[in-house]
C-alpha cells in the first residue's frame, strides 16, 4: 500500500525528531542547541507533511496527531536506528551522520517520485537534508579528528550504531508495486551512494567504518528494540490521557 | 571632562552609545550585570518550557514549542554577543552563572507541572517580560537596544501562541480547562514578582533612569501589566488568582494584590523550588559537552596549523 | 476527608515502590537485587492496601487499580521525597533511610488508630518496614564508614535528599477532626524519634545531618516535582492506552 | 581405582554425590559449566521481563512480577552456591559471563515489546525450562538437585501465572487478544531452540547421560513440550504459529515444524536482537555497583580491625 511506504517514512522523522528534542537545553553549547532544535524542526515538519499525506492516502479520516498520537508500537514503521537512545554526544552525531545522509540520498531521489505530492515534499526536504548531512560532518571532523578522547568516543559510537544503519537499505516491505510505479525508491539503490558519503567523511575525520556484520532489523515491520515503549509512553501519554481532545 | 560631557549629551540626547564610545565605568558595569542576567535567564528559561517538549499532545504544537526553545537559545547568543561588546567574555559570564555568582530571572525557579503551564509561560511570563523589555529598545546602549528589538518581536510572538494555547484548553474538555486555571494560578503571582521589589524598595533604579536604561519603576511596569492582562484573561475566560482585582473607573487602572515579595527574597536568595535542579541541568550539560567543546578547540587548532604549513 | 487521609499514605507507598522497582537487575550485587525488590513488594503491598481502603471509604466505586492507573498528577498526594529521581546506590539508601524510617514510626503510632482496618494494615506494616530501616541503616554504615569515595556520594546524597525530609513532618493537610478523632497521626509528633534514629545511624557512619533549612513541599495539595510527570507516564501509559480493559 | 568405583556405583545406584566425595575431573568440569550457564540465565533473565516492572498495567500484576524477577535472582543465588561447592566463586563465574566466557540462555537475546511477552515468558519459556529441568532434580550431584527441586517448584508457579495472564489477554479485548497473539507467535520457536540442537547434532549427550546429569534427550525433551503446550494452548484460545501441528493419534504426540537452528546458531553467537544490550546491562549495573562493593569490603575489613583490637 502506497500510504504504508509514506508512513514508514514518516515514522522516520518523527522518531528522529523526538530523540533531537531531548537534547533541549543539554547540548554541548548554546550553537549547538539552536542547531540540534533546528534540524529537530525540519525532520518533524517533514514527517507531519508526510504524515499528512499518508492519512490521505489511506483515506480513513486519520489526521497527522492520530497517526503520531493513537498508533501501537507495532504500527509504528521507523528504522530502528532513529529510535536507539541518543547516548553521548559522539552517539548523536553519528546517528546524524547516517541518517541525514540516508534521508539526503532518498529525497534527493523522491524529487523524481509519480507521486507528484511526494516529490514536492521531497523537493523541499532535500535543501533541508543537505544542511543536516553538513552540521553532521563538520562534528565528525571535529570530534573525529580532534582530542583522543573525543576519537575514543567516536569509534564506541561508530560500534554501536553501525549494525543499525544496515536496516536503511532494506528493500522487502515495499510493495513491489510502488517501486514498478515510480512511487517508491528501492532503499539498496541508496546504499552505494550513501557508504561513499559516509565513508569519505569518516576517513576525513581519521575515523573507519566498523567491521561488524551483524544487522538487526524489523521496525520497518513492526518490530522496534526495547527502548521504543518508553519513547512512546513518553510522546503519546498526554495526548492519549484525553481522549477527543483538541489542543 | 570632554568624554564624560559627550557621553552625557549622547544620552540626553536620546541618541546611542557604542561600544567604541566612551562610557563611565559604573555605566559599562551595570549594563554588563544586566545584559548577562538577561541572557542567563534565557538560557535557563529553555529548561521549564523543554520540560515538555517530548510530550506535547500535538505535532503543531511541539513544533511551535520547538521553534520557541530554539528562539530563546538564540536570544541567549544575542545577549551575550552585546554583553562582550562591553569587554567580557561569554565564557567568564558563563561560568559566573554556573558558580551562582550571576542570577537569572526568579521565574524559571518555578516547576512547570502541567501542558498548560507552557501556555501561561507563553502569556504571562512572556507578556511580563515584554513590559519590562520594550522600554529597553529604546535602551540608550546600542547593541543591547538593537538586541532588544529583534528579542521583543520575538516575544509578542511568543506571549501569542501561549495565549492561543491557553485559548484552545479554555474551551477544550473540563480536564482541558481547569488544567489551564490551574496554571494560571501558579503562574500569576510569580509573573507579579517579575518585576521586582516594590519602588520604595527598589535600589539601582534612579542612576538607571537617568542613563535611559530604565525608564518606568518596577510599580508602572507592574500596573501596565496587569491593566493589560486583566482584560486579556477576559477573553480567555480564565480568572486571575486575586479577588481584589477591580477594574477602577476614576484611575483607569486595574486594582490588584501585591505578590508576597518576602516569597520572591527567598526564591531569588536561591530558596524556590527548582533553583537547585535548573543550575545543576546546566552544571551538568555544560559538564557533559567538555570533552566535546575541547575536541572542537584542538580540531580547529589542528586545521590552523595544517593551513600555515601549507 | 479520612479518604484523603489514607490515599496519601498509600501514594507515599506506590511511588516509592515505583522508583525502587526501576533498581532490578541494576543492584551493585545479587543479593541487594533480591533486598530491593522485597522492600518495593512490601511497599506495594501496603499501598494496595491503604489504596482500596481509601477507595472504600470514598465510596465511588474506585479499586485500586483506578487510583493508581487513572488519577492525573495534581491529584497524587504523596511527599514529593518518593518521586525523586533514583540517582546513584549512595542516594536509593539515603532516601531509604529517610522514607523507610518515617513509615516506621508512621505506622507504629497508626497501630493505634481508631480506624481499625488502618490500625490492622500498619500493625502488619509495621513488622516489615522495621526490616527496611535495619537494610537501609546497615548500608549507610558501609558506605558512610567505608571508602573516602562512598563517603563523599553519601554526603552528596545527604545534601540533595535532606530538604525534602520536612514535608513528612507536615500536618497542615490533615483535617483537623481526623486527628481529634484517633483516625490520623500528628506527622509532627514523628520528627523526633524519627531524626534520633535517622541521626544515630549517619553519626556511626561518621555522616552528618546537612545544615540546611530549605524545606520544598508542596505533594500533600498535589504540587509535584517534575519528573513526577515521567514517571506517572510511564507508568500509567498501558493502563490508559487500553481503557475498560481488565489485565 | 577405587575412589572411581565408589563414584560409578553411587550415581549408578541413583543416590547423590556429595561436594566432599571423589569425582572425575570432566564430570566436575562439566557440572561447573551447566550450573554456571544456568545461574547466568537466571540473572540475564532478570531483563527482559524486568523490562515492564514499572508499566505493568495493574497493581496485582505488578506485584506478581516483581516476585518473580526477584525469584530469578534468588535461583542466580543458589545455583552459585551450588557451583562454588564445585571449587569455583561466583566472582570467578561473574566475570566469565561478563567477558563473554560463558554463555547464558538464548532466549533471553529476544525483546520483551509488549506486555504479553511477560505471560509468553512465563508460559512458554518457563514452560521449555520446567521441562528441561524437572529430570534435573534427579540429578546425581546433590548440591545442584536440590537446588533445582527448589527452583522447579517455582518456575511452574511462575508458569501457570504466565498462563493467567495470556488467559485473561485472550479474553479481553481486541487489541488485547491480538497482543497476546502477537507474544505466542514471536516466543514460540525461540521457546522450542531452547532445548537445543537436535540429538544428531548434540555433544556430551552421552557421558552426561551416563553420568546422570543428562536423562532424556533434547528431541526427547522438545517433544515433552510440544505435547504439553500444543494443548494448553487450545485452552488459551490462542494459535501457534506452525501450520503443521497437528495431534498423531497413532504415535500421542503432536507432530510439529523443527526451529530455525541457523537461527539458534546465529543467536548463540553474539547476533541476537538484544545479545549486546543484555550484557551491557549488566556489565553497567556491575560497574556501576563496584564502588558499593568496594566500601562494603573496606567497612567488613575496618569492623574486623575494630573487633581484634577490642
Amino acid at each position: 500500500m502506497r500510504s504504508d511506504y509514506v508512513l514508514a517514512l514518516a515514522d522516520d522523522g518523527l522518531i528522529a525528531a523526538q530523540r533531537l528534542a531531548e537534547w533541549t537545553s543539554r547540548a554541548p553549547e548554546l550553537e549547538e542547541d539552536v542547531a540540534l532544535a533546528n534540524i529537530a524542526l525540519d525532520t518533524l515538519g517533514q514527517a507531519r507533511l508526510l504524515l499528512s499525506h499518508a492519512g490521505e492516502l489511506e483515506g480513513a479520516g486519520r489526521d497527522e496527531d492520530d497517526l503520531a498520537y493513537l498508533r501501537d508500537e507495532q504500527d509504528f514503521r521507523n528504522c530502528q536506528l532513529v529510535e536507539l537512545d541518543n547516548g553521548d554526544f559522539a552517539v548523536t552525531i553519528v546517528k546524524l551522520l547516517c541518517f541525514a545522509t540516508y534521508q539526503h540520498e532518498l529525497y534527493a531521489a523522491l524529487r523524481r517520485s509519480t507521486d507528484e505530492r511526494l516529490a514536492a515534499i521531497a523537493a523541499k526536504a532535500v535543501t533541508e537534508t543537505e544542511y543536516h548531512v553538513d552540521h553532521a560532518r563538520l562534528w565528525t571532523l571535529r570530534l573525529g579528528d580532534g582530542t583522543p578522547e573525543a576519537h575514543r568516543r567516536m569509534t564506541d559510537a561508530l560500534a554501536r550504531i553501525w549494525p543499525y544503519t544496515h536496516e536503511l537499505f532494506e528493500a522487502g516491505w515495499i510493495d513491489p508495486e510502488l517501486l514498478a510505479e515510480g512511487v517508491a525508491v528501492d532503499p539498496a539503490t541508496l546504499r552505494e551512494p550513501w557508504l561513499s558519503t559516509v565513508d569519505k567523511t569518516l576517513v576525513e575525520a581519521t575515523l573507519a567504518v566498523p567491521d561488524d556484520d551483524w544487522a538487526p532489523s524489523g521496525g520497518r515491520h513492526g518490530v522496534h528494540t526495547e527502548v521504543m515503549g518508553y519513547l512512546l509512553a513518553e510522546m503519546q501519554y498526554l495526548h492519549r490521557a484525553h481522549p477527543g481532545a483538541t489542543w | 571632562d570632554e568624554l564624560a560631557a559627550y557621553f552625557d549629551a549622547v544620552v540626553g540626547a536620546e541618541a546611542k552609545i557604542e561600544p567604541r564610545d566612551w562610557m563611565p565605568e559604573a555605566y559599562r558595569k551595570g549594563l554588563v550585570r544586566q545584559i548577562a542576567q538577561h541572557a542567563h535567564s534565557e538560557i535557563i528559561g529553555m529548561q521549564p518550557e523543554g520540560n515538555w517538549l517530548t510530550r506535547a499532545p500535538s505535532l503543531a504544537r511541539k513544533a511551535i514549542l520547538l521553534a520557541k526553545v530554539q528562539d530563546e537559545a538564540g536570544h541567549g547568543l544575542y545577549l551575550y554577543a552585546a554583553a562582550e561588546t562591553l569587554g567580557v567574555s561569554r565564557v567568564q559570564l558563563f561560568d559566573k552563572l554556573l558558580s551562582g555568582r550571576q542570577k537569572y530571572s526568579s521565574i524559571f525557579n518555578y516547576p512547570t507541572l502541567s501542558w498548560a503551564d507552557v501556555g501561561a509561560i507563553g502569556w504571562l511570563v512572556d507578556g511580563a517580560a515584554i513590559v519590562n523589555q520594550v522600554p529597553l529598545c529604546r535602551c540608550s546602549y546600542g547593541p543591547y537596544a538593537r538586541a532588544m528589538i529583534r528579542i521583543c518581536k520575538e516575544e509578542s510572538f511568543h506571549q501569542r501562541q501561549g495565549f492561543d494555547l491557553l485559548y484552545t484548553l479554555a474551551r477544550g474538555t473540563d480536564e482541558q480547562r481547569a488544567m489551564a486555571q490551574d496554571a494560571v494560578d501558579r503562574w500569576w503571582y510569580p509573573s507579579l514578582a517579575m518585576f521586582g521589589p516594590p519602588d520604595a524598595d527598589s535600589t539601582h533604579s534612579a542612576q538607571s533612569m537617568a542613563w535611559r536604561i530604565k525608564r518606568f519603576s518596577n510599580d508602572e511596569l507592574r500596573q501596565k501589566f496587569v491593566d493589560m492582562t486583566a482584560q486579556q484573561a477576559g477573553v480567555l475566560g480564565l480568572s486571575l488568582p486575586d479577588e481584589a482585582l477591580a477594574y477602577d473607573q476614576e484611575s483607569g487602572h486595574w486594582r490588584y494584590t501585591q505578590p508576597d515579595f518576602a516569597e520572591l527574597m527567598r526564591v531569588i536568595s536561591g530558596d524556590g523550588p527548582c533553583n537547585r535542579q535548573r543550575i545543576e541541568h546546566r552544571r551538568r550539560a555544560h559538564d557533559d559537552g567538555a570533552w566535546v567543546r575541547d575536541s572542537a578547540a584542538a580540531y580547529a587548532a589542528k586545521q590552523r596549523t595544517r593551513k600555515a604549513a601549507a
